[in-house]
This record gives C-alpha cells, structure tokens and sequence, in this order.
C-alpha cells in the first residue's frame, strides 16, 4: 500500500520532458518532488506562475509570491508571472500538458466530484472546473477508499460533480487504474496489495485483463 | 489629468450601500486593504462583492463579513473561513460560486465591451443549471456573461497620476482583470511615483482603466501559509 | 469656408480636460495639434499606445513605435503600450471618451460609411467598425460635399456601412450639425458661409432653427 | 526545456502548402521578417493568412502575395499595397476582411479555449451577414468564432529558451495575442538571452505559448511612414 508520497512519486514517472504541469492542492503538490532525473518540467499554478520553484529559505518568504495553495513560494529562473484571465487562458485553450488533482469521488466513466457537500462543506471549486473541462490529460491523486472504507471509486458520483467524463488515470494507495470505455481499467497494484483488494474497494466496473503487475517505484 | 486622491476616505467617495464591488487580490494576497478597511469604517451594508475568495474570519472580506456588511458573495473559492461558511450554510448571506476561470474571464469581457462568450468550464455540473449550453468541434459549452461592477478596487505595487499601475509578483492575480471592469475603478498603490518612471513598454494595467488612485499605508500583507525550508 | 486644418481646429474644441481620444487617419489626426490650453488629454492609437505624443525629431524615429497610420511617433511621459486585444478592450469596453473619424458618407439618422467603394476601392474597415460600434461619443470630421459636388450628408449611405446609428456630431468645411431624431440639426455655420450654402450642400434632412452663428475659430 | 532553433529554415520544418497561418506585426512594424523570407523561400502555396496587413508591394506579405503564395487573406486592414487590391478585386485572392479588434479578440479567443464570444463591432454591415444576432442590454452585437492557426509565426524584442518574450514599443501589437493561437508557435527574436535575464514580472508572452525560438538576423524594419519634426 502506498502513502501519500509514495502516490506523488508514482505520478511524477508520468511526467515527459517539457511538458507544462498544473499540480492541485494536496497530494498533487507532493509530485513536485519527485521529477525523475535527466527531465525538465514547468509547474504551472492557477493564480499566475509559470516556472513554480521549491518553498523559500526561512526569512526569505515574500507575502507577494504565493502558489495557488496560498504557500510561499519561489520562482526558478525563466518563470513568468501573469493574471489569472491570462492564467485560464492557458488552462483553457490547452497549452498545459498535464494537470493532477484530488478528488473526492470518480465514477467509472471518468466523472469527478471534489468541489461540495451538500449543506455540509462548499468551499468553492476554485480553477478545478476550468481544469478538468479543458485539460486533455487529468491524473487523479487520491486515496481508494474514504475514511469509513467506501469505495471513490464509484458507479456513479454521488456528490455534485466538477467535470463530465474528463479523468484519465488515478493513482491511490491500492492502484493506478485508467478509464476507459466506461470502465476502471487496472494497470498496475501497490507492492503487496492483490486485485482482489482492489476488486473490493472499487465500487465502479473493474477491467482486469492478463497479469497486473506491481507498480515499480525507485525508493532509495 | 491628475487622478490622485489623498487616501481610501476620499478615493471612496460615492460609494454606496447596495452596490456591487469588485475586489482584487488572491487568498489575501494583493487585496485592497485600505480600501477594505474604509468599507468597514463606512459601514456600507447590502454588498455585493465579486472576489475571487473571501478572506480569512479576521481579514480582508473577512472584516465585511463578520459585520455582516456583505448580502452577497461572488466567488470561486471561500475555504479558510468559517464565519463565510457558516453565514453561507445558514442561508444569511447569498453566495454564487463561479469556475476561477470564468470568474477571471467574466471580468475581463465586462472591461472589455464583450458581453458574453462560451466556456467549456462547469458544462454538466450545477454551474451550467439554467445556462445555454452549445456544442463547438463537437465539445460542450456554455454560455458565460460579463460582470461588471459599480466600483472595482484593486492593489498595485506601483501607480502613477495617469493610473497607470504595475504589480509584484502573484499580487497581481484578478487586479489587472478587475481594474477594467469597474465604473470607477480605484487604485491603492504601495508608491505613487511620477509619470515616466515606470517604463511604458512594462505596464500592467494602462492608466486609462483606471479613475482613482491613491497611496495606501501600513500594509499589513498577511501570509495564509508560511512555508519555508531550512537552508 | 474652413480648410482641414481649421476643421480639426473647430474640433479640439469639443476636448475636455481628461480624455482619452481615438483619432482616425487624415483631418483626425490634425486635432492632436489644436488641444486648447489648460486641458490634458491623452491619445489612444488602436496599434497598441496610450498617450501618444509628437513626431519624433529627425533621426530619432524609430521603427518600432509608429501609430495607427503607420506614421513615426513618440510617447509623453506616463505612455503605455499594449497589445492590439487590450487596445480593442479599452474602445469596445467604452474606455475612451471621443473618437474622431473621417467619412465617405454619413447619413441622417447617424450611419457611416468610410471603409469599401464595391468594385474599387478595398481598403479593408481597421479598427472603424469597434470604434463606431463602441464609442458613445463620436464626431466625424470631412468635407461636406466630395470631388464631385455631391453631399456627403445623406439620407441613406449608398456605400457599404460601417456602423449604425452611431455619429453624433460633424465637423465639416461648411458647418457644425449633431445628428437628432433621424436629422442633421445644424448649429453652427463656417466663418463667410450661408445657411443656405449649407442647406443646398445637405441631402438629408436638415433642422434649422433660430439663428445659426457663425464658429468662433482663435486663429492666430 | 530547450525550444532553440538554429534559424528561420530549421524553425519552419513541418510548414506546408495549404495551411493556416498567423503573422503578427502591424503594417511592416513587429513582422517575423525571417519567417516570411523563408515561407517565400520554401515557396509554398494555397496558404491562408492572418494578419492584420498585407505587407506593401515588396516587403511583409507582400513579398507573397507576388509570388501568389497565398490563396486567402483573413485580414481588417490592406491598403497600402497595389498587388493585393488587383488580385483581390480580380478574384485571384479570396480575402475576408474582419474588423481590427474582432481579428485581436478572435485570435486571442482561438488561444484562450474560447470558442465564440458577442462583440458589437459590425453589427448592421456586411461582416454581420449570416452572423447570429443578440441583443445584450438593448444593443445588438454579432457572433463571432475563435480563430487558430497550424502555425503562428510572431516577432519579438528578446526571448529565452523557455519561449518568454518580450516585445519593443509598437511591435507588440497583434504577436502576443497570435502566439498564444498557434498550435505551433515559432517566435523569432532580435535577442536571444538567458533564463533569468528577463524580468519574471515583466514578461509579454509566458512561454507556455511559443513552442519553437530562434534568433533572426539582417532585420531591415521597414519605415512606412516615416513622419519627423525638424529640431
């Protein structure tokens, strides 16, 4: 079973040289992290950076230069700051190769909900609208299952949804899966984690076709 | 042409209960906090407010709403504050929660005479409830409308008596979308300098967006999240 | 009767202290060289300038910075530059107070016509079709009548429109007439010319009321 | 990350006959001079233009229309240019002329993911025919659509290998807005600098946009109108 770090560092064998990346809240920002040698990615966040860089050495934090998590920031040399029309711009006409995210729930036909509870939580969906119904390649970083067991894998989205069929892979702590055809297809299990584990925490259809292997991943 | 007022008091004259405002800024950064602050001390009530966020329970739209200055909040994102969510659970306060993206561009079409455009952003979910929806090259869409606001107030690092303003860093953010898209649009900057000392090929927001300017003081810049590492 | 330069003379006198200005090509641009003491405003070109200034000097022009007809010029103090969509931004939002444009043919209920001759001549619209859609405040400067003879006061546009019932005012060598209820309403007559000279000049409908005075022009 | 091309003839590999292509630039100022030169080198065909000019007789697009390169202008203004207006009047050329700021903000909408947007500009003429009609506030405006490009070819002052640009003066004009509506962007620059050495804050085109850089050479910069005062 992976930990949340452990689900970053799987996500960040995705990533390809050059591309330009959105990293949500949580999880996602982890992925920062773990950016495999010999490649090059821009990480770009929805409140106007282009060429994110690590936090700032204590003292040298600057009220004016936050990422879109509201955390001090810095920028690597190259960076671009802009406004958040010209932000969405970028988001919306497609010119961000990569955007992973948390959720909440996502149904078997790529659905994802992560924005409201009815009458218990609505913090707003903040740029996830935006990204999820443009971007072409949307990775969803999450746990299997919520904290009383149940699947978030899902039929069907309970909660109200953010995009429509718009997630293209998930990585949780049990498995990275794909969507496709209306299905979770699974690729690949955690060390030590069976496809009947992930049979059982996955509510939606599961695809399960030939050997699954287990996930590879470099931990020193 | 000398738009320059002495402070937020004077900056904010005509400003009214029942208005709609525009307010700058990301999380608190690049708020207007002297003009935030003298909405407080005015004492308007009835607004409505278009925002990206709402401040943190003791700052920035924060202040407004714990007085219960605010009837309305147009947002996309108003996490990190109970009192907002509170009001909002209760039914008190109305609140429209808008994609940040159509946020962002709804107030640059109001600035720029564009009175609505499509978006694929919030097709299928409760955003799209009651909106047009078209399909181009085959994807959906929906019909977004412009924002504009009585009054639009936003933070630049640097203005000149023109309005002609520049930002630092990400405090940029929605000020130069909002600037565009008020009546009157007033600018609290952290330097007043004078003309020709910001290079023209470099400015942020051309002065003729904006009506009123103004030199604010003790800015407090609150940090949300102070993350740091150790050298 | 007045010569171009005096037209846009008569022109600058409708400036107020404050405004941002859009001068079209030709007469027009001469009104940047009549602005009466004691006002400021700032010229808007569509290529990307606020706060347009003089010709530069000779030597010093630079290829870089022309205006809207492609002419060298400089920037005053407090210029800005930008792009040609925040510039159509600033004219379509109702940013800039006046624009003053040349016509082939306005007509009495406010049409224009000033970008297409079918069959000969194509010049293509610019930026005229923003502006006069945009602009509440619009004064069109050009000679009464053209080589011909022919009124250039019309009841209908014969050419290819520009824009609809959007002229508010017009200067021209002969008169100064707001355009009212779907008529030309004269208002003031060019120094030595008759109402009747105007009257005779003047296909669309044309409101005379009282005395008409004659322009007030400082020459010096 | 490193979008360096050698040169205008490695930069424009994969260019062919019958694409869509933007140019920035206003009249001859902020023209990818390079760009073109080699377009009229590859000698290609069947092309489609957009750009807001078509160059004068010899240079800028001109030098295309000679060579009858180009099969269609999607242009707002193309006076100055004898050549153009005979094969368009002849037929020879198909062109459409847009309005000046439609053709900024389609360019801008083509890069923005924003399929259609309503502008007034147009409204009651020739470019509304066939064009949908809504009125917003009383005011009618027309329907128009995004505009995108195979490829984008725009003009800057300096760039790094990321693809940031910065432009001079009134060359800025239609490039940022076209290099965000390639769906390959090549920039040439006069200066090709280091990441760093453009200012984060002060940057016209984020990188994100351009997908291929080179630096141009022998830019001749063409005066159209040279208009001077005596000291």
């Amino acid at each position: 079973m992976l930990n949340k770090n452990q689900i970053a560092q799987r996500i960040a064998q995705e990533l390809k040289d050059g591309w330009y990346v959105n990293l949500g809240i949580g999880i996602p920002t982890l992925v920062a992290n773990y950016v495999p040698e010999g490649i090059e990615v821009e990480f770009q966040s929805e409140n106007g950076i282009l060429g994110m860089g690590a936090f700032p050495f204590d003292g040298e934090e600057d009220a004016d230069m936050i990422n879109a998590g509201k955390q001090t920031v810095t920028l690597n040399p190259g960076a671009a700051i802009f406004d958040s029309s010209v932000s969405f711009a970028m988001i919306r006409g497609k010119h961000i190769q990569l955007t992973v995210l948390g959720a909440m729930e996502v149904s078997e036909n790529g659905d994802i909900a992560n924005w409201k509870i009815p009458g218990k939580m609505v913090k707003g969906m903040g740029g996830a609208m935006d990204l999820v119904a443009s971007a072409d390649n949307i990775i969803v970083a999450m746990m299997h299952t919520n904290k009383r067991g149940e699947s978030k894998l899902l039929k069907t989205c309970s909660l109200p949804i953010t995009g429509v069929k718009c997630v293209n892979k998930i990585v949780t702590n049990l498995a990275v899966l794909d969507i496709e055809n209306g299905a979770f297809r699974l690729l690949e299990r955690a060390p030590g984690v069976s496809v009947e584990e992930i049979q059982n925490a996955t509510e939606g259809k599961l695809i399960i076709e030939g050997d699954i292997p287990e996930m590879k991943l470099n931990m020193e | 042409m000398n738009k320059v007022y002495k402070n937020a008091k004077e900056a904010l004259a005509g400003v009214e209960s029942g208005m709609t405002l525009m307010l700058g800024g990301f999380g608190l950064c690049g708020i207007p906090e002297n003009c935030i602050a003298e909405l407080m001390e005015l004492g308007l009530t009835d607004l409505t407010c278009i925002s990206n966020n709402a401040g943190v329970d003791d700052f920035g739209l924060g202040l407004l709403l714990q007085k219960r200055q605010i009837k309305k909040m147009i947002s996309s994102y108003v996490g990190e504050n109970d009192e907002f969510e509170r009001q909002m659970l209760s039914g008190e306060l109305e609140v429209d929660l808008i994609p940040q993206g159509s946020l962002a561009e709804r107030c640059r079409a109001g600035g720029a005479g564009i009175p609505a455009f499509f978006t694929p952003a919030g097709y299928g979910t409760e955003v799209a409830e009651g909106k047009e929806v078209r399909f181009f090259n085959g994807k959906a869409h929906i019909l977004e409308h412009a924002l504009e606001a009585d009054f639009a107030f936003v933070k630049a690092w640097k203005g000149d008596r023109y309005g002609n303003l520049i930002y630092k860093g990400t405090a940029r953010n929605f000020n130069p979308v909002m600037a565009t898209a008020g009546k009157i649009t007033v600018a609290e900057v952290e330097e007043l300098v004078e003309p020709g000392e910001l290079d023209p090929y470099f400015i942020h927001t051309p002065g003729v967006f904006v009506q009123r300017i103004f030199q604010g003081s003790n800015y407090e810049k609150r940090i949300e999240q102070r993350t740091v590492r150790t050298k």
